[in-house]
């Protein structure tokens, strides 16, 4: 292994590479061009220059960050404040603060922790599986969709974990992380919640090194421009003595598209496993069997939902318009459409089979959900996810960045809906009408709810504050100056 | 030149577009530089064949963690659930590769990913925090838009004068300067 | 094409089907009004032990036939659904490197009409005949889970129905390659741009047209079971067959002197390899999400239809379908260069059609045989024969047009979408650029 | 960025995976250690209003446990004897001694003594001393030698991995019934035989001691 290591000589140093050493026979055909409607948009717009995309993007954490930062730090400071105190206040009183009781034990807890989780998943897909697809516009939104899936998972953990309500022993070994102990038990495997357990924590560690890896070059850029002793000093101490050495990037892609191979079998289990949480059950409206992909696209959905909310303010108040294109609004525009069909023909074939298998529980939980108590809720969730997103089916309306952003957020609070629609729905009827209920959740609960999304602004605000938005090295790469065969990249006509 | 070399790390030479330096990573490679490397903001397709590097194996180390992290969670799972402490619980057999699929799926993925991400640190030997490169000013163009060649003074062929003119003659380098160690 | 062999053709499905009822007929198979498939299903249903009616069931009955031909049907039915839907993806993604064999596409998904709606009508005629679905000739009012769904699973609907749908499917297959072919004449955008949208209803129309035909033919075989996912689950098989049927053949005819061989080239049969690994992936993460959350819940209205497939060499079937339908392809594919690998990838392929045949096999025979595997040499037969029939059908309608969509907007994108040059290569290209 | 990182910083990464493969493991080790009762537990000795010692009644007397703690074979609670148990002795014996000023008063207001309880199961473990005591375990068992001890102190760690050791192999603990009290009896006994002729069958699911 040492002896093949790219920072030593290679051995043969006149030996070509395996991969497509075998030429490839040069096509004769001459096609026309594509006609002028359908020609595709370049990726990065007004033909920029490699050094202009450094700046453009360096500059962003480099200057002062500008005036209405401040006061939206301060907000989600306080609404991160907000929520920790209420956490305290939790520990300290006890989980009855939470509005959740039997029969509804699950409630806002869960809801919010399935949303959260599945905001992070469109980062997942954006790094790894349009890098796999090779999608290559998917570099201008990586970054920023990177770090929002951390900051979710974040919060997202924040809600099971409390939910334990003595949290010490969720933390202790042995309870859910496997480990000798003295009471000398072990997690149980066959408990969904357990998989919950391994499934999000590897999730949120791979989610963290991808994203770091992919920081890595980006980062020894800004320690190059850096000026400040602070800044030089943390930027070169995270981009680990990075040069740019061809022999690095060598393993840096493989290990990168490695890691996007890894990520995206991660990214279905995920959710698939969070939907297990239901599905394994017996309970009315959790148990069935399309649930894993029906959650996978669901979360994609409202992931897509939440980049979209967050990077077109972000690209108005950066002036990254070039870099951030329409054309990528448009194609997260078609995701959601994708995505939200995905969740509709779900939602459509649970209907269905409810109706089909012919099991009375069955039809009516469903039947419950749309004109039950909660009937608000689901047809909050029908008008959010299956109808808004059909708006998309307009090219006019997808390039149109208000309207656009305005349906972002109705798909937010629809994949929200959707969550508290199938966890409190199926609950708070019981078998027997003496078991019924009605959950209502407490100002706490609310609040906690709301102060989330403080811990997550917070967060991402401190990433545009110190660290690049835009992957600099891989936006670079996708532009026709990188490419040394092209004529922008410097290649000469041979004739 | 021994002397020299004690005191200079290599030869920096800098270009203005990548296909310069893909041109020129081919003639170094040519030449037969054992010591050398290319060095760009973004990785260059087709580099490592104008390089003549061999395939990465980075990959060996993923499925080595992919296969521990496998069959050592497996293996937990029969020792924990199955054997040290057999419980029924949902009239579940006390063990089942079935069940015990999840966590262990997720510890392949876990593992994996480290086994990637260490193997590839160590495999370029980082971090390094220390590199006689970043003592030179325009070697911070680097991870910018300019594009560097240096063959390092430990290789063979290295001459201060001859590496000068073949980086500068025969590689159109745009500038050549000595780095010291 | 020699005339006499067109016409032979065209109408060899009629021979065929003709064949097969004669032959039935000849070996003295017969129709009894006890409804034994209908019995088997509720023994089975309910876990006891199933009567001997199913057992017996003569290798030249119509029962049999009628089981054999569904397989089969179901097998290349599977590869129509799979290429009309990577036409419709061709279209909505916009993609590019994919033009080259959209022709293939098209003409494969556009035989679902007339042929293989024409193909469908003998299983409604084994349907009425009592030899294929339990449910054909259950009183509901007998039957709870009958009786729920009789607006959809009565006799009527379902002999109109099901050769509706597969009749639609394949109309927007060949409407896409009618404006395709339309477009090798003149060029222009507004066929591309009348695809685009004509695909974005018919996924809709794909997604639960699809469903409804595989929850019609297969799943209602054991009309008590339900699973959301039984569409995805055969969508997930089908294109996964589909694409290494795919690479097959494309490889075929982008052999030198073949027509693909200017615009089809090593990173685009790469894909088709790529794309494959992951739907083996998705296969198995449906299938394995299916199987795994039923066996959790243990519910037995759903378990029954995974019990009467652990009985036997079922269960071995089972098994093969696990190792051979995910994990050997999964561990072959794994590495990068094998999927340029002949010598590995047409076993793969041959393979692939045996574990895709198997996993028909395992949705359809249980309900026949419950007490394990029985191949008879209708099972062969009617396969080759269907898939043959296909192949022709396909040979002569893919000769009728350009091999690829000559002036199509993304054709350039298709043959430029090969390796970067090697160093090697690289020369001779630039001239190219 | 080398003049802010000198040239030793190159053995960091080294020196910090030497480093983390000696802290992690003591880490660990250190938890499994400390944070269990075995650290936590064992060795708890409050001062108790009396100073009652164990070693003179049981040991150097030979008193039988049952004599003061007379549920101990009946009921699920090993009881703490009353003041008049005390005083069917004391009344007679070291009847003015001054350490016993306490347990008169007691007896003549009626008020209990305010002994210190040392073992104490939590209150999600269901535990019954008559069950134990009559299938042969003896109070040496879980209390240690409290025939020795002048003051009484926590001696085992009652965690539950201290019970399941029991429970999944009874026959190295139970005893002959006679012997159950005599705290330093040292027989031979088949171990298996009694688990077996008596019908021991301790549980180890979830619901044996959490009910």
């Amino acid at each position: 292994m040492a002896s093949s290591s790219a920072s030593q000589p290679s051995r043969h140093p006149t030996s070509k590479g395996v991969v497509g050493s075998q030429s490839t026979p040069t096509p004769t055909l001459k096609v026309a061009n594509a006609p002028r409607e359908l020609e595709r948009e370049p990726l990065v717009l007004n033909n920029r220059s490699i050094g202009w995309i450094t700046n453009a993007i360096a500059g962003v954490c480099e200057n002062p960050m500008p005036m209405w930062w401040w006061p939206a730090f301060i907000l989600s400071f306080g609404g991160m404040m907000t929520m920790f105190s209420l956490i305290a206040y939790l520990v300290s009183t006890g989980v009855g603060v939470w509005g959740l009781n039997q029969p509804a034990a699950w409630a806002w807890d869960i809801t919010n922790f399935v949303f959260w989780i599945g905001i992070g998943h469109a980062g997942t897909l954006i790094s790894a599986v349009l890098f796999l697809l090779r999608q290559k516009w998917r570099t201008s939104v990586n970054r920023a969709a990177e770090a929002m899936t951390i900051f979710a998972v974040a919060c997202a953990g924040i809600f099971p974990v409390f939910h334990t309500g003595r949290v010490w022993f969720a933390l202790l070994p042995g309870y859910l992380i496997p480990f000798p102990n003295a009471n000398e038990i072990w997690p149980q495997f066959r408990s969904p919640l357990l998989w919950d357990v391994f499934a999000v924590s590897t999730y949120g560690t791979v989610s963290l090194l991808f994203w770091y890896v992919g920081l890595i070059p980006d980062l020894a850029t800004l320690r190059d421009r850096a000026k400040g002793f602070m800044r030089r000093f943390f930027y070169g101490l995270f981009s680990l003595g990075w040069t740019g050495s061809n022999r690095h990037w060598s393993n840096y892609e493989k290990a990168y598209l490695l890691l996007a191979g890894l990520s995206t079998p991660l990214v279905l289990s995920v959710h698939s496993i969070v939907s297990f949480d239901f599905a394994v059950s017996v309970v009315p409206g959790w148990h069935t069997t399309i649930f894993p992909p029906y959650f996978v696209a669901g979360a994609i959905f409202s992931g897509f939902g939440m980049v979209l909310t967050l990077l077109i303010p972000l690209r108005s108040l950066f002036k990254l318009h070039d870099i951030i294109t329409l054309r990528h609004v448009e194609l997260m525009c078609k995701v959601l459409l994708a995505t939200g069909s995905i969740v509709g023909y779900a939602y459509g074939m649970e209907f269905f089979i409810a109706w089909y298998g012919g099991s009375p529980y069955e039809l009516y939980a469903f039947k419950n959900r749309a004109f039950g108590p909660y009937w608000w809720s689901y047809w909050a969730m029908i008008s959010c996810n299956v109808i808004s997103p059909h708006f998309f089916w307009f090219k006019k309306l997808r390039v149109s960045v208000v309207f656009v952003w305005i349906v972002s957020i109705f798909v937010n609070i629809g994949m929200w809906f959707e969550r508290f629609v199938i966890i409190v729905t199926s609950l708070h009827r019981d078998y027997l009408p003496s078991s019924w209920g009605y959950f209502t959740p407490t100002w706490v609960d609310v609040m906690t709810f709301a102060g989330s999304f403080g811990l997550f602004m917070t967060l991402f605000l401190l990433f545009i504050r110190f660290l690049p938005v835009i992957a600099i090295s891989e936006v670079k790469g996708v532009t026709p100056q990188a490419d040394p065969h092209h004529p922008l990249g410097g290649a000469k006509e041979h004739h | 030149m021994s002397a020299l070399s004690l005191k200079t790390y290599g030869m920096l030479a800098e270009f203005g577009t990548p296909a310069d330096i893909f041109e020129a990573a081919m003639r170094c490679r040519d030449a037969g530089f054992s010591k050398w490397d290319v060095y760009t903001p973004f990785p260059i397709h087709g580099m490592d064949e104008a390089m003549g590097l061999r395939k990465s194996p980075v990959g060996w180390f993923t499925f080595c963690g992919g296969f521990t992290g496998f069959f050592s969670g497996m293996t937990m799972i029969w020792y924990m659930n199955g054997f040290d402490y057999p419980l029924v619980v949902g009239g579940k057999p006390l063990f089942t590769p079935l069940y015990a699929f999840p966590v262990s799926y997720e510890l392949t993925i876990l593992l994996s990913a480290f086994g990637t991400l260490f193997g590839m640190f160590f495999l370029n030997r980082l971090p390094k925090f220390y590199n006689p490169l970043f003592k030179n000013l325009r070697f911070r163009k680097a991870t910018d838009d300019r594009y560097f060649i240096v063959i390092e003074s430990a290789d063979p062929k290295f001459s201060v004068e001859a590496t000068r003119a073949f980086l500068t003659d025969s590689c159109h380098a745009t500038a050549v300067e000595l780095v010291e160690d | 094409m020699n005339p006499a062999l067109r016409i032979s053709n065209n109408w060899m499905a009629f021979f065929a089907i003709a064949a097969l009822f004669l032959t039935a007929r000849l070996f003295g198979a017969e129709h009894t009004d006890s409804h034994p498939v209908a019995n088997a299903v509720e023994h089975a249903g309910h876990g006891h032990d199933h009567g001997s009616a199913a057992e017996s069931v003569s290798q030249f009955s119509l029962k049999q036939i009628a089981h054999s031909y569904l397989t089969a049907y179901m097998f290349t039915l599977s590869l129509c659904v799979g290429c009309l839907f990577l036409s419709l993806a061709h279209h909505l993604f916009d993609a590019g490197w994919s033009a080259s064999i959209r022709r293939v596409t098209d003409t494969i998904s556009s035989l679902l009409f007339p042929w293989m709606t024409f193909l469908v009508f003998p299983i409604i005629g084994f349907a009425w005949h009592g030899d294929l679905y339990g449910w054909f000739y259950t009183d509901p009012a007998s039957d709870h889970s009958l009786d729920v769904k009789k607006v959809l699973f009565n006799r009527e609907t379902f002999s109109v129905l099901l050769p509706g749908v597969i009749a639609l499917l394949g109309l927007v297959g060949g409407t896409l390659r009618k404006w395709s072919v339309a477009q090798d004449k003149d060029g222009a955008a507004h066929w591309t741009s009348k695809s685009r949208k004509l695909a974005a209803g018919g996924i809709f129309l794909f997604a639960f047209g699809t469903t409804l035909v595989c929850f019609f033919l297969m799943k209602s075989l054991q009309h008590q079971f339900f699973s959301t996912m039984y569409g995805v689950y055969y969508f997930a098989g089908s294109v996964w067959v589909t694409l290494i049927t795919l690479y097959i053949l494309t490889m075929y005819l982008s052999q030198p002197g073949k027509p693909l061989e200017k615009v089809y080239f090593k990173r685009q049969q790469q894909d088709l390899a790529v794309l494959f690994f992951a739907f083996t992936v998705f296969y198995a993460y449906i299938h394995f999400s299916q199987y795994f959350l039923i066996w959790n819940a243990a519910l037995p209205e759903e378990t029954f239809w995974y019990v009467l497939r652990e009985v036997g060499s079922w269960k071995w079937v089972g098994m093969t379908i696990i190792f051979g339908h995910f994990f050997v392809p999964f561990l072959l594919l794994l590495n990068q260069d094998i999927k340029r690998n002949m010598a590995v990838m047409v076993p793969v392929a041959v393979w692939a059609w045996l574990m895709h045949y198997l996993d028909m096999t395992y949705n359809v025979m249980p309900v026949l045989h419950p007490a394990g595997l029985k191949l008879t040499f209708w099972d062969p037969l009617l396969w080759i024969a269907m898939v043959s029939i296909l192949g022709a059908l396909f040979r002569r309608k893919y000769q009728t047009a350009a091999p690829y969509p000559l002036r199509d907007p993304r054709l350039n994108e298709a043959v430029t979408h090969h390796e970067v040059p090697t160093s090697a290569a690289r020369s001779a290209s630039a001239s190219t650029h | 960025m080398s003049d802010i990182f000198p040239k030793w910083t190159n053995k960091l990464p080294a020196m910090v995976g030497v480093a983390g493969a000696i802290l992690v493991p003591t880490i660990l080790a250190g938890i499994t250690y400390y944070f269990t009762p075995k650290y936590t537990r064992v060795g708890y000795q409050p001062k108790q209003p009396v100073a009652f010692s164990h070693a003179i009644h049981a040991g150097q007397l030979g008193m039988d446990c049952r004599y003061c703690h007379t549920d101990v074979d009946k009921s699920w609670f090993s009881n703490i004897p009353a003041s008049e148990t005390c005083m069917r002795c004391h009344s007679l014996v070291a009847k003015d001694s001054p350490k016993l000023a306490l347990v008169r008063e007691s007896y003549s207001t009626g008020k209990p003594i305010p002994w210190v309880q040392i073992h104490k199961t939590p209150d999600y473990v269901y535990f019954n001393h008559s069950v134990h005591v009559a299938r042969g375990i003896s109070c040496v068992k879980c209390h240690g030698e409290i025939q020795k001890m002048d003051e009484v102190y926590h001696s085992k760690p009652l965690s539950m991995g201290f019970c399941l050791e029991c429970h999944r192999q009874p026959e190295n603990h139970i005893r002959p019934n006679e012997f159950v009290t005599q705290l330093d009896w040292a027989g031979e006994f088949d171990g298996k035989k009694a688990v077996h002729d008596w019908k021991v069958q301790p549980g180890i699911s979830c619901s044996t001691c959490h009910r």
